[in-house]
């Protein structure tokens, strides 16, 4: 059992939000069709571990890509150009190249874990979220609880409230 | 462990890692040579360069691993010309082996630069970075008007369209060379036992050939001469081909 | 902002969805028209050069390297604009470039591909190009790291990951966008394109960071890019590639070129998506002063080549200098001047910035400039290296001339299929600037 | 390849096991896109093994080596041909051979071209329409031959063998000795050679100095200084690989001796690039320039000989002052030159090409021949050997026609007194100017049958073609004229297996002879040239082993033919009995060369020269060497005219116009270029292009200077005088890209030749 509830205003949405965290709701979530740093602040999220992924991402490119360069000379002992067989300066570059390489990879993957995306399962969602509409998702909340939290979202002024089935 | 450190300690200093038996070098005595251009026949007929035709040269795409250049001083009637043969200079810091992404030129055991036919993709970039501009290009696959090719020569590979080739200081005699001094169980091949078509034709013998290695050997001598030097020493790709200078009288 | 009234949130969504969703005869005739130029300016050629050989193009002992290479470096250089303008506006949160920066990633997307079959059409035995990337094969091939070749494999293939990845996550919300306004096959495969985004601040939040991260990891990509391409030339001997300022001069040349790319295809979008509503003066103006700046920079480091080169004063580069100022070339180096130096000046006329058709006009010509430009440097100098008995010269064949023409079909065909694809503007980025409604408004 | 341990090595060899496998992996390329597909296998299974270094397991088949002889110029350098599986794969010089000394020239590497060349004669050809038609039908052998034998016999039987006449090209050795028994044997005295490039005029003028009939031994090779009036002994002039050799000998061969070498010619040949100093000295006067400095020599009181007087009288009207305003030579450098001449150490002056071919030809190189004499260079290291001792018939020289014996074999052609003229090894129709109009004549000649390995201008006037074996297919001999000094024998025979239907020429004699009937099969019994040769041998081996040869025939034989070569180094270089002086004395005439062409109406003079690469045209048909860059000008492909840069510029001519060159016997259109080491007002164009049917390399390609030649004939040699014409130039303003090898000429500050600070 969920509750939705659509806003055309911004303020209006917020405030609902503010109202039901202070009200104990937990499991809410803001659909909006733009990011709101007020919303996130809302649900109190901070710095994103994104940026571990990242940072492993990088260090792992970085060795593994020097790893590569330098294993390849030893494997085939091709001297060219009486350049020595380890060759810091070009091996630097491919060492670049690589940190970034996966950097990107890994920050990608971070994403998806994170976010919980790719999620096709049907969760409660009106498609005007895409568009213009603000909507407050309360989710497993059921009885009187839903009646609590009906209440606050329609104080704050929302245009409808629906209460849809989880999971359909 | 510490053995595996101290190959690492080496393999990071420049310069090869291997005492070479061998050092191919040759060296041209201008003083000698006439620009005959007998070198140059010799080198086609050794090496089944192609015969390209007219157009191909119109279109500056001949292939001719040794070329004669020629260079005038003065003015008439105090005019002088001065030949000399160009062909790769087997250097041993070569530019162009750094430059290939598929390691199809490398510097081989006799301090030789080769060139691997079938692993060349052809990027040409070696060429670009040949100050010599000695490697030359397959733009087509060429074709000997029969019964031409008849007169190819089996120990040499006929390239295709798309890759480079260039000088080997005939490498499949020395080869051969290397075979014979094996089966008579010497350990190295005797001087002047190989030399390549060029120095073999060269009628005024300005051009010599051999194991820069050995003291003993002629070229090692001949280098050793006050009139060598090397054609543009100052980009330091230290060739293995040593040039002695004309007299000027 | 907006030169023509604040549209609310639902109108951002038709007008740039619609242009998706709404396909007329013109855009099928235009689409038919770049591919058959493609077909048969590129790919035709292309084949026939592939069986007689790279000979088929005008290349020979004194130029091994030609207009292809040329090609693939101007190519390399448009995609500048994209990804670094767009990350670097994005971490200095400019708000201007949140309308255009979708169309100028998906540039630079194109154009790497673009520049990529140049380096195919560059190679002697094209069907052994794989042996050039680190893939395990029977033969036990392996590249050798030590090539300024394979810095540029190896430094293309990451920039073309990186900034396909970098469009898409940026575009994932309005994917979502598209799925919602359409049903059928299309809702279905938007879906999957969207990962079932549905806009909770959670998921924004995660995007926001990642798309920073992507950002930050994008632009010392995008320079080293064109500094490695920069090497591939300044790494060898030859007098007028061996200059320790190529890699600033190369990267500076891609930037400029690229956003004069971005001018013009910001033009085309006005023009044939309708998008006068959210592409404006504000964006032309900034992208003016861009250009000025960078058509300085340009100058400057162009100016300070000559120099050196001249102050290196070897018989080698001097003859390479004489020989670009007023050899076989020089024709091509002073329309080069002409184009990329003189003629962005008239930027500083806020007339001349202010008016669509004088930019588009100026942004082409910076381009041919620099397609010019490119050339020059691979032509003039190899033909003049340290022998004077090899000195000659090179002309482009008519292949050539051909396959130039076909690579801007490619390009062109690929970005009609994008606008189809993807929503050429950035919806959420552009309702960011809009005011939010107010119950009070 | 394990011999050498060592990480490379082995990568080598994994490199060349992976061709399988490379194949495959190509494959799975393939399956990605069609036309790559294509590709990438087609090209790996023709190409197997394409490496720098052959596999592990593919070992290299030993090649035989066969020693022959030469026969691409008149040198007779021996040669050893490199044989695998059947084919000829490279010529090289043989190293026992006292000729080439295992050195060969760019032409002499170029016979596999001839051997393997794709326009090759086939079969025996019979004229299917009228002449010049080149228009031929396949005939068989038999027939071919039935056909002459019967014809000729007739004529024989009806006592009109006289009509019958041979024209070969220079031929020595026993084939010689066999055209002339044939002759002889049918009753016909009119065996005749002619070749463009013959010395005539040096064998005439040592005739007349030192009455000897032959060409000496010009020993370069000991020489310290050396005078070469016109003779570019490095490129063409009688022995070049010889030469070659003595030249790198002469300049660094002997320790802290480094001879001095003088050029003297009005255009920069291979030996005026390699000398000391190149002295464009006014066209014909070269032989003048020679009395000049004999003259200074002896007023110097260098010559101390009892004769002195009479030679001071004798040059008393080429004084230095003099010289100099006819030669364009300065006084003291003739003085300088005299004395360097004579100065201690051996010296040596010679004289060829233009100088040799004049109207004053034999003038000017006895006035050589004075100089050596004076110089005491007779019989002496470095100077002029005879060949006392000739190994065998060497009286090949005086079947020499020249251009008086060709003029008169037109005349008898055109008065119709010639019924059957036999063609071997010569071009008459392209080497002789085009106003003898030696065609024209052939067309009265009732029967022409041309004994060729090729189509050439003139066995497309042939009714019949009889294909003869390249001279790597066939048997023969040959004596080396000029010789070492000492006497010298080489053995030619077949070192590949003949290729087509053909016949070596001495083979085809021998079948005429049986054909013909009468006592020739008798006379001339042997069955083949090869027998002919060895009997030859036998006589020659059994005369000489009186003087003390001690091993049976057959292992001499044998071993000869191992070597190819035979040879006597022990024997006498020459006598070093000096000639007398009193003929030379009397010999001295005014040696300036009479232009055809006045001054005013043709203001340049023509200098056609023989290239290293063509010579007479001969080596035009061979790809290898029409793609040999001209050694001096890096021309391929196609003729030009060089003009001095001044007179260029003078006349608004750039490289590519071109010119209509008109001499008074014809004019010929070629491209100008600018050549900067020739004397203005020189014209020089290089001989052997200019073919109009001679295969498919050779044909439809540049200009034949000897064309627009005025047959003029130097009344002591006989000889055309190809080096006195005049001619004028007009700009067509037609244009024609001059193709090129050559960039920048010069070396704008570079130190490619060298350091500046020269180690002298």
């Amino acid at each position: 059992m969920a509750i939705m509830g659509t806003f055309a205003f911004e303020e209006d949405f917020l405030a609902a939000a503010k109202n039901l965290t202070s009200s104990g709701f937990d499991n809410i979530s803001l659909l909006s069709p733009l990011p709101l740093e007020e919303a996130q602040e809302v649900l109190g999220l901070g710095k994103s571990p994104v940026r571990h992924y990242s940072l492993a991402g990088a260090i792992f490119g970085a060795i593994s890509g020097f790893a590569m360069a330098v294993a390849t000379s030893l494997v085939f002992i091709l001297p060219t150009g009486g350049r020595a067989i380890i060759t810091i300066p070009p091996f630097l570059i491919i060492t670049y190249e690589m940190t970034i390489l996966f950097g990107v990879l890994f920050t990608l993957v971070g994403f998806h874990f994170i976010s919980g995306l790719p999620a096709w399962s049907d969760r409660p969602y009106l498609s005007s979220a895409s568009v213009d509409k603000f909507v407050v998702v309360v989710e497993g909340a059921d009885g009187e609880q839903a009646a609590r939290a009906e209440t606050i979202i329609r104080d704050a002024g929302a245009d409808e409230v629906r209460h849809v089935e989880d999971g359909q | 462990m510490s053995t595996i450190v101290e190959k690492l300690r080496q393999y990071s200093k420049p310069g090869y890692y291997d005492k070479f038996d061998y050092h191919w070098t040759m060296t041209i005595d201008l003083d000698r040579c006439t620009g005959c251009e007998a070198c140059v026949v010799a080198c086609q007929a050794e090496n089944n360069l192609p015969i390209v035709g007219e157009e191909r040269f119109a279109e500056n795409r001949e292939i001719k691993w040794i070329r004669i250049e020629r260079y005038w001083e003065g003015e008439y009637p105090d005019i002088k010309m001065g030949f000399i043969p160009m062909l790769c200079q087997q250097c041993d810091d070569a530019p162009c082996e750094t430059a290939c992404p598929v390691y199809a030129t490398y510097h081989n055991q006799d301090g030789l630069n080769t060139q691997i036919y079938n692993r060349c993709i052809g990027t040409r970039t070696c060429a670009v970075y040949c100050p010599y501009e000695v490697r030359y290009f397959n733009w087509f696959t060429y074709t000997w008007d029969e019964p031409l090719e008849q007169q190819l020569n089996p120990d040499v590979t006929v390239r295709e369209k798309g890759v480079m080739e260039k000088c080997t200081f005939c490498i499949q005699r020395i080869r051969i060379a290397k075979d014979n001094a094996k089966d008579d169980n010497r350990r190295r091949v005797r001087d002047g036992e190989v030399v390549p078509a060029c120095v073999q034709s060269c009628p005024t013998e300005a051009l010599v050939f051999g194991n820069s290695n050995d003291p003993e050997a002629k070229v090692s001598k001949m280098m050793k001469s006050p009139r060598g030097y090397k054609v543009l020493e100052e980009l330091h790709t230290t060739p293995s081909i040593v040039y002695l200078t004309k007299v000027q009288s | 902002m907006f030169d023509h009234g604040q549209p609310s949130y639902a109108d951002v969504n038709k007008d740039i969805i619609s242009t998706m969703l709404e396909t007329g005869p013109k855009y099928w005739t235009l689409l038919g028209i770049t591919v058959s130029v493609a077909g048969i300016c590129f790919f035709m050629p292309w084949f026939y050069q592939l069986i007689v050989g790279v000979g088929a193009a005008g290349m020979n002992r004194n130029a091994v390297w030609g207009s292809y290479l040329s090609n693939f470096i101007f190519w390399i250089g448009l995609s500048h604009s994209g990804t670094l303008l767009s990350a670097v506006l994005h971490i200095t949160n400019s708000p201007w470039r949140k309308a255009i920066y979708r169309s100028a990633e998906a540039m630079t997307l194109f154009s790497l591909m673009t520049a990529a079959m140049f380096v195919m059409v560059h190679l002697g035995r094209v069907w052994f190009v794989h042996w050039s990337f680190p893939i395990p094969n029977q033969m036990g091939l392996w590249p050798n790291f030590r090539s300024p070749l394979m810095f540029d494999v190896m430094a293309i293939t990451t920039y073309l990951t990186a900034s396909s990845i970098f469009i898409y996550m940026g575009s994932v919300p309005d994917f979502a966008a598209v799925r919602d306004a359409s049903t059928g096959l299309r809702r279905r495969l938007y879906t999957i394109f969207s990962f079932g985004w549905r806009g909770t601040a959670r998921e924004w939040h995660t995007l926001g960071w990642a798309y920073t991260f992507f950002a930050v990891f994008v632009i010392p990509l995008a320079v080293s890019v064109h500094s490695i391409v920069s090497w591939d030339f300044a790494l060898s001997a030859v007098p007028g590639f061996h200059h320790t300022i190529f890699a600033p001069y190369f990267v500076t040349g891609a930037i400029y070129s690229g956003t004069a790319g971005i001018v013009t295809v910001m033009y085309c979008l006005r023009k044939f998506l309708n998008f006068e509503r959210y592409i404006g003066q504000v964006h032309l103006d900034s992208l003016g002063k861009l250009l000025i700046t960078l058509s300085l920079i340009w100058t400057y480091i162009n100016i300070l080549e000559l120099f050196s080169t001249w102050y290196g004063g070897t018989s080698f580069e001097l003859e390479a200098l004489s020989f670009k100022l007023t050899g076989f070339y020089a024709p091509l180096y002073w329309e080069m001047l002409l184009f990329c130096a003189f003629v962005p000046l008239l930027m500083l006329f806020k007339k001349i910035r202010w008016s669509w058709n004088k930019m588009l006009v100026i942004s082409i010509l910076i381009n041919i400039g620099m397609l010019t430009e490119r050339f020059i440097i691979v032509a003039t100098s190899q033909p003049r290296k340290f022998l004077p008995g090899a000195f000659g010269y090179y002309v482009p064949s008519w292949i050539e001339f051909s396959i130039t023409v076909g690579s801007f079909a490619i390009f062109a065909t690929l970005f009609l299929i994008f606008i189809k694809w993807v929503p050429a503007i950035s919806l959420y980025e552009v309702k960011e600037t809009l005011r939010p409604l107010r119950r009070d408004a | 390849m394990a011999a050498i341990a060592g990480p490379a090595i082995n990568k080598m060899s994994k490199i060349s096991r992976r061709d399988l496998l490379q194949f495959i992996g190509a494959g799975g390329v393939g399956v990605a896109g069609g036309i790559l597909y294509g590709e990438g296998v087609q090209r790996n299974v023709e190409f197997l093994i394409p490496q720098v270094v052959p596999p592990e397991d593919y070992s290299p088949g030993v090649a035989t080596w066969y020693n022959t002889v030469c026969n691409q110029c008149s040198a007779g350098c021996g040669i050893s041909v490199r044989i695998r599986e059947g084919k000829a794969k490279k010529i090289e010089g043989n190293p026992v051979h006292p000729v080439s000394q295992g050195r060969l020239c760019a032409r002499g590497q170029a016979g596999l071209n001839v051997l393997y060349n794709p326009d090759r004669i086939r079969t025996p050809l019979q004229n299917a329409a009228q002449r010049g038609s080149g228009n031929y039908a396949e005939i068989s052998w038999d027939e071919a031959l039935t056909t002459l034998g019967s014809r000729i016999g007739r004529l024989k039987i009806e006592g009109k063998a006289g009509r019958v006449r041979l024209l070969t090209g220079r031929t020595r050795g026993h084939l010689d000795e066999l055209f002339a028994q044939f002759m002889g044997l049918l009753g016909s005295e009119h065996y005749q050679q002619y070749d463009f490039t013959y010395p005539a005029a040096i064998r005439a003028a040592n005739r007349i100095s030192f009455g000897v009939d032959q060409l000496p031994y010009y020993d370069i090779k000991h020489a310290d200084f050396l005078l070469s009036f016109g003779a570019d002994y490095l490129g063409t002039w009688l022995s070049p690989v010889h030469h070659s050799l003595a030249y790198g000998h002469l300049r660094q061969g002997r320790q802290g001796r480094r001879g001095k070498t003088v050029q003297i010619e009005p255009r920069m040949s291979l030996s005026g690039a390699a000398a000391d100093e190149w002295i464009a000295a006014r066209p014909g006067t070269e032989g003048l320039l020679a009395l000049g400095i004999a003259h200074a020599l002896v007023n110097a009181g260098n010559y101390l000989g009892s004769d002195r007087d009479e030679w001071s009288i004798a040059l008393e009207a080429y004084s230095p002052s003099t010289v100099s305003a006819e030669t364009d030579v300065s006084e003291e450098s003739i003085v300088r030159l005299a004395t360097e001449f004579s100065a201690p150490g051996t010296s040596l002056a010679i004289a060829g090409g233009a100088t040799a071919a004049g109207t004053n030809a034999v003038a000017s190189v006895v006035a050589v021949n004075a100089l050596n004499y004076l110089a005491g260079n007779l019989g002496q290291r470095g100077g002029v050997i005879f060949n006392s001792d000739p190994a065998f018939s060497a009286t090949a020289g005086s079947r020499q026609a020249g251009l008086r014996g060709m003029l008169d074999l037109v005349e008898a052609m055109e008065a119709g007194d010639v019924e059957v003229l036999l063609v071997h090894d010569t071009n008459p129709v392209y080497a002789l100017p085009e106003n003898v109009r030696f065609r024209r004549a052939m067309e009265n000649v009732p029967l022409i049958v041309a004994l060729s390995s090729f189509h050439d201008e003139t066995t497309a006037m042939a009714d019949f073609i009889l294909p003869t074996n390249t001279y790597l297919e066939s048997w023969g001999d040959d004596v080396p004229d000029p010789g070492v000094g000492f006497p010298v024998a080489s053995i030619s025979q077949p070192v590949v297996a003949k290729l087509y239907d053909t016949l070596a020429v001495g083979d085809i004699i021998l079948l005429l002879a049986r054909r013909i009937g009468g006592e020739l099969p008798i006379r001339l019994h042997w069955a083949t040239m090869e027998e002919f040769i060895k009997e030859r041998w036998r006589e020659e081996y059994e005369l000489r082993s009186a003087a003390g040869e001690d091993q049976d025939f057959e292992a001499f034989w044998r071993a000869s033919l191992e070597a190819g070569v035979w040879g006597q180094p022990g024997a006498a270089t020459g006598d070093e009995s000096v000639p007398s002086s009193s003929s030379m004395i009397a010999s001295i005439t005014d040696p300036v060369s009479k232009f055809a062409g006045s001054e005013s109406d043709y203001p340049f003079v023509l200098h056609p020269y023989l290239t290293a690469t063509f010579t007479d045209g001969r080596g035009a048909n061979l790809p290898w060497l029409q793609e040999l860059p001209d050694p001096m000008t890096s021309v391929v492909y196609g003729s030009w005219a060089e003009l001095n840069p001044v007179t260029a510029d003078e006349l608004g001519i750039r490289e590519g116009d071109i010119l209509e060159v008109e001499s008074p016997a014809g004019s010929i259109r070629v491209p100008a270029l600018i050549f900067p080491a020739i004397r203005p007002g020189v014209i020089a164009i290089p001989i052997g292009q200019g073919h109009s049917a001679y295969g498919r390399y050779a044909s439809d390609r540049g200009v034949n200077p000897i064309h627009i030649v005025a047959t003029q004939v130097d009344d002591q040699s006989g000889d055309l005088a190809w080096a006195a014409t005049r001619v004028r130039i007009k700009r067509t303003g037609e244009r024609l890209r001059i193709i090129k090898t050559d960039g920048v000429t010069r070396t704008l500050g570079r130190q490619i030749l060298g350091p500046k600070n020269d180690h002298a």
